[in-house]
């Protein structure tokens, strides 16, 4: 085993100096691990190290059943546990051709988006906590309590759904569901204003974020990057536009798609998004046909042997499901292609030559979910 | 001049814009009612738990104190985390048949991650999530629970 | 009418009865220690309702109840973390400056302390007159950064050494415009004795005196102070989500509860500067022209007027932390050098030429 | 009580401060564990020295400090006194403050003023 | 470009290049000593532009590796799977990708890391995840929790 090149501190360069941020750092948001090269306040260069909640999700699922699987990946970016589960679906119900009713369809589209809002909506408190305004965070928390309520009701749980299942949903929605997503959007339509009196529109919060962290779309596309902050660079690559699935084709909305590619803009992004998020759900909370909630699915899914891939949009990008079959009814290989650890590849180089403070403010905007990195 | 101008103009709308902010957490200062705080345990009474939430599965036993698992162990085979240990005693019918009879429904509350693809799994429904959530206990043993109520016997079909 | 009495002839009875019993040389040692520990109680009780304030207005301003257990409305809440704090060990990281380390939280509250002596808490109630009170302040608290420095340093952890050097470079540049917004008065009554400024209001505050200069003076003293107090938006020393507390950061127990204190000694401090300097210290509140209302007011008694002025200004700075996100250190400097540094230069002058001209009342 | 409050109050802090502190190592609870002489980094072994040279950013305000602290110093004792002396002081400080003035200009020009 | 349509232009251009199809995208499979070439010019012509690789990843098919690389393009919006076989099961190696992708430093590093898969000029090869002193890879299929690991 060679020894992997680290950065060593250069005792002979005066001034520079090594400094671990994280695993346990009130910024990484997780157990992220990052070295880095310091120079005074400035960063010189940033590595990240990983694993330190690596539970081998991809390892366990080769000894689980395809619907066991499916329950691991509600743990793997958390905040959108509905769209992880939704992929595994989709590429289950590719696999075995199986259609899925309208009623299903438009029901994970509302708790997706649902699932969109509150995932922004926590990443808009924290990322307000990360450059110091505590308040932010309870405002988002506000909402989003509301948004877990409705879940909470008809799923079960708050935050690892397991709610969307091979052939439809796991159970019907709960009778108040209608009614109270229309008070909760109602509701944050107004909110949302508050959001940008705290944070978009403060001179220190737009000074802090303005032309920091630039991601230029070139670097951007090479290294992967999808979600917010790839659609901050100027790259159109929605998932939910260009491979829709779920009755995406059929809804009326935009891609946020803008060019300047700091932080700032990343931060735009995604408060637009929460927008687009209740404009779908204002198309569809009316319109939720009748029906089953679920087509029938064997107990015990065996996919056709091959190899099969399948990407949906959620909350911080494209995440990919790659599953290989041998006709067994556990997958043979699963690989998730996951957003935040592409996302991740972008901060050594957007952080580089900016001050400690930026790295909390790049690091808030690119949005890490560590166990969805981790796996 | 025009340097200064916008000097000064910058500094106006620095501070309007952090007059806004202040004008908002204050106006939620001075409206108490905005509060959302719930003293827990002081308002155990009225706290909504939905019914459909996923505290821990029990067997369903009715009032005769009989319940639906023909221990056949679909809910062990499903669960992902090992969560379930059935284990059965086999049992001969008064028409001489071989039977299996459910002994001991072994639930690790503690392993549990309330998938609830058991409830799923189960042909008979014989068992649910029910929506209590205060399960700490001081030893991770009491975590361990069996669910099928001393003397509890099958539901017999016939009778409908 | 008790409260009428006033604070003057209460030490004179105490000195008298002392007398009565004593010889000189103890009439002084128990004088002083009386004094001494009028002054712990008062920097205790402050702090305690200092710490009970901002946790109730930071719970309000956050949709939050905040602490609620610890006796009626949580109100026992600081008591109970002092216990939680005194049962902690202190502990000492391997490869300290072991001196400087302990040293540290001394210094810092020893300076807080100190700064406390010029103030003029309600008529007569004074420790000492000091002709040059508002300069001498201003000298004394700023030695508070050599603590901070002091324990960022030998810390022997790299989030302090970062802490303690912005924490430097931040008191350092924002004792400038401090000073200069203090001075803006000092030219419109011409003393620094404490005792002469807050009576040169007695008709009238400086902030209502002093025209547009004086109310220019009070906000960038409100910013200035506030970032001398490393607290939100200036909390760069001791940012949690960039160096996780800063120059603290290795401290423990009552050694960490020591810079808690002063860090809120100071705050107060702070605000019963701009109390005395600009809202008139414990002058009641005046119109021209209603004497009844004004004859009202001179029946609160005047150290409710000097705490409730000093809650107001402490509120202020409490409402900017709860609400703004943290600067960076380059705009932080900036700020301080390309902004209220020449502003307050040019609002000197002003105030200089108003002063002269005779404009102000 | 004049200049013998000053001693009195240094002595009440270092009281203050010194009673705390031991009633806390009195009646703290003392385990022994080698992570906790452990500096915090996250968790993590420091790597290096914690005392090295640091960048000059720092330094080069303290200097620029330096000048307009000493010209705070002049205002005091000129400010007491403006209004006896008047217009005389008056323009006097003008041309003072306009040097320190240029001065500053000069080092926002120079890029001190910028954060290396 | 359609699938078709890369096809053959893949046929005309990489003549020695096997061709496969899956549910979602075409598939290339390509020579160990290929692959730095194809991929390189797949990324750089303008006809096709694989600007993105948007996942790359291994299988152990316990006698073989395979190297999998999903590329995509933002302009044409076409989708491509390349893979490659790897036969030396104790010493597997690969030319990294890193000089076309920078998105493959992650991944790269990765595979090497659940896998033991080596990239050559990688600029910096490392356990990313389980950290230097576990033993064994677990993703290979005869990986077993025995020979495990931190004291």
């Amino acid at each position: 085993m060679e020894i992997p090149k680290q950065l060593i501190p250069l005792e002979d360069t005066p001034g520079e100096f090594v400094i671990n941020v994280g695993p346990q750092h009130p910024s990484t948001h997780g157990v992220l691990h990052l070295r880095i090269k310091l120079d005074g306040e400035k960063i010189l260069e940033i590595e990240p190290h990983l694993g330190y909640i690596h539970r081998g999700i991809e390892k366990i699922s080769e000894s689980l059943g395809y619907r066991q699987s499916i329950y691991l990946t509600s743990r793997m970016d958390y905040l959108s546990a509905h769209m992880n589960n939704q992929a595994c679906s989709l590429l289950v119900e590719k696999g075995l051709q199986i259609e899925v009713p309208d009623r299903a369809k438009a029901i994970r589209i509302l708790m997706v988006e649902l699932q969109r809002l509150a995932s922004h909506q926590l990443w808009w408190g924290s990322a307000g906590l990360d450059m110091g305004a505590v308040s932010p965070f309870f405002f988002a928390f506000r909402e989003r309590e509301q948004i877990l309520e409705i879940f909470e009701e008809t799923c079960g749980t708050r935050l690892t759904m397991n709610y969307i299942t091979p052939g439809g949903v796991m159970n019907d929605l709960h009778p108040d569901f209608v009614k109270k997503v229309k008070a909760l959007i109602k509701q944050f339509k107004v909110n949302i204003h508050e959001y940008d009196k705290l944070l978009t529109g403060n001179i220190i919060f737009q000074k802090r974020t303005q032309n920091v962290g630039f991601l230029p779309r070139d670097l951007a596309i090479s290294l992967g990057a999808s979600g917010p902050v790839a659609r901050a660079s100027g790259i159109s690559c929605d998932i939910r536009k260009l491979h829709p699935y779920d009755g995406y084709e059929k809804l009326d909305f935009s891609e946020i798609v803008m060019d300047k590619g700091d932080s700032f803009t990343r931060y735009l992004v995604r408060i637009e998004e929460m927008k687009q998020s209740m404009h779908i759900i204002d198309q569809l909370i009316d319109n939720i046909p009748e029906g089953d909630y679920r087509a029938r699915v064997k107990g015990i899914i065996r996919l056709p042997e091959g190899e099969y891939y399948q990407r949906v949009e959620t909350a911080r990008g494209e995440l990919g499901v790659f599953v290989v079959s041998d006709g067994n009814k556990t997958p043979y290989r699963i690989k998730y292609r996951t957003p935040n650890f592409s996302n991740l590849g972008a901060l050594q180089y957007i952080a580089k030559d900016s001050k400690i403070g930026d790295l909390v403010a790049i690091m808030a905007t690119l949005d890490l979910i560590i166990p969805d990195i981790d796996r | 001049m025009k340097a200064l101008f916008r000097y000064f103009s910058s500094i106006f709308s620095a501070f309007k814009s952090l007059w806004t902010g202040m004008r908002l957490t204050f106006y939620y200062l001075s409206h108490p009612k905005t509060i959302l705080t719930q003293q827990y345990p002081e308002n155990r009474k009225t706290l909504y738990i939905p019914e459909a939430f996923k505290g821990e599965v029990v067997l369903i036993h009715d009032e005769n104190n009989e319940h639906g698992c023909t221990a056949c162990r679909m809910c062990e085979m499903t669960c992902p985390n090992g969560t379930i240990k059935i284990t059965s005693i086999t049992e001969e019918t008064e028409d001489g048949k071989k039977k299996k009879i459910l002994d001991e429904w072994i639930y690790n509350l503690g392993m549990c991650t309330f998938c609830a693809q058991c409830i799923e799994a189960c042909p008979q429904n014989a068992i649910k999530m029910q929506n209590t959530f205060e399960h700490s206990v001081y030893d991770r043993k009491e975590l361990i629970k069996k669910l099928n109520h001393p003397g509890s016997k099958l539901k017999s079909t016939k009778k409908i | 009418m008790i409260l009428m009495i006033g604070f003057k002839d209460i030490t004179l009875w105490i000195h008298q009865m002392l007398s009565g019993y004593l010889n000189p040389g103890w009439v002084v040692a128990s004088e002083a220690l009386l004094v001494g520990l009028a002054m712990i109680l008062l920097v205790v009780i402050m702090a305690v309702a200092m710490i009970y304030m901002e946790r109730k207005v930071a719970g309000f301003m956050q949709l939050r109840l905040g602490p609620m257990r610890v006796g009626l409305w949580g109100s026992m809440q600081a008591f109970a973390d002092v216990l939680k704090l005194l049962l902690k060990e202190c502990l000492t990281p391997n490869g300290a400056d072991k001196l400087l380390f302990s040293l540290a939280p001394f210094v810092v509250l020893t300076v807080s302390f100190l700064a406390l002596a010029p103030f003029s808490f309600a008529p007569g109630l004074q420790l000492w007159d000091l002709n040059i009170g508002v300069l001498y302040i201003s000298a004394v608290s700023s030695i508070g950064v050599i603590g901070i420095l002091m324990a960022g340093w030998s810390s022997n952890n790299k989030y302090s050494l970062l802490g303690g050097m912005r924490s430097g470079a931040q008191i350092v540049s924002y004792e400038l415009s401090a000073g200069l917004s203090i001075i803006a008065i000092v030219i419109m009554c011409g003393s620094l004795s404490i005792h002469d400024i807050i009576l040169s209001q007695s008709d009238g505050w400086w902030i209502f005196k002093g025209h547009l200069p004086a109310m220019f003076a009070f906000v960038v003293f409100v910013i200035a102070s506030t970032a001398e107090l490393n607290r939100a938006p200036f909390d760069l020393a001791e940012a949690e989500q960039e160096l996780t507390a800063g120059f603290h950061t290795e401290y423990s127990g009552m050694q960490f509860a020591m810079f808690f204190l002063a860090e809120y000694t100071n705050m107060f401090i702070v605000s019963m500067v701009g109390t005395t300097v600009f809202l008139g210290g414990w002058m009641p509140f005046h119109i021209v022209g209603f004497e009844a209302f004004n004859h009202l007011m001179d029946y609160v008694p005047s150290f409710i007027w000097f705490f409730g002025k000093t809650f107001f200004i402490l509120f202020l700075i409490m409402w900017f932390r709860w609400t703004f996100p943290r600067m960076r250190i380059d705009q932080l400097l900036k700020l301080e050098w390309k902004y209220l540094l020449p502003l307050s230069i040019i609002n000197i002058v002003i105030a200089a030429f108003i002063t002269i001209m005779g404009w102000h009342f | 009580m004049g200049s013998g409050s000053l001693i009195l109050l240094m002595f009440c802090g270092i009281l203050f401060a010194g009673l705390a502190i031991g009633l806390g190592k009195v009646f703290s609870i003392k385990t022994y564990n080698t992570e906790k002489g452990e500096a915090y980094e996250c968790g993590i072994q420091t790597e290096g020295t914690t005392w090295v040279q640091f960048n000059v950013g720092y330094y080069l305000f303290s200097l620029i400090f330096l000048v307009f602290d000493v010209e705070i110093v002049f205002l005091y004792p000129w400010a007491v006194v403006l209004k006896e002396i008047g217009m005389v002081a008056f323009t006097e400080i003008l041309i003072f403050s306009l040097f320190l003035f240029m001065g500053l200009l000069y080092a926002y020009k120079k890029k001190a003023l910028t954060w290396v | 470009m359609s699938k078709e349509e890369l096809k053959a232009y893949l046929e005309v251009n990489f003549p020695t290049c096997k061709f496969e199809d899956t549910i979602d995208f075409p598939v290339v499979i390509v020579e160990q000593g290929q692959l730095l070439s194809l991929l390189k010019s797949l990324r750089e012509a303008p006809s096709t532009d694989f600007d993105l690789l948007f996942c790359q990843t291994a299988v152990d098919y316990k006698t073989r590796f395979e190297v999998i690389y999903h590329l995509s393009s933002t302009t044409f919006r076409h989708d491509l799977v390349v893979k490659v076989l790897l036969d030396d099961r104790e010493h597997p190696e690969l030319e990294s990708i890193f000089s076309i992708w920078k998105a493959a430093e992650l991944f790269e590093n990765e595979i090497f890391d659940l896998f033991g898969i080596r990239f050559l000029n990688h600029p910096n090869l490392r356990r990313i995840i389980l950290g230097d002193e576990w033993q064994g890879y677990p993703l290979r299929k005869d990986y077993t929790d025995a020979n495990i690991l931190i004291p």
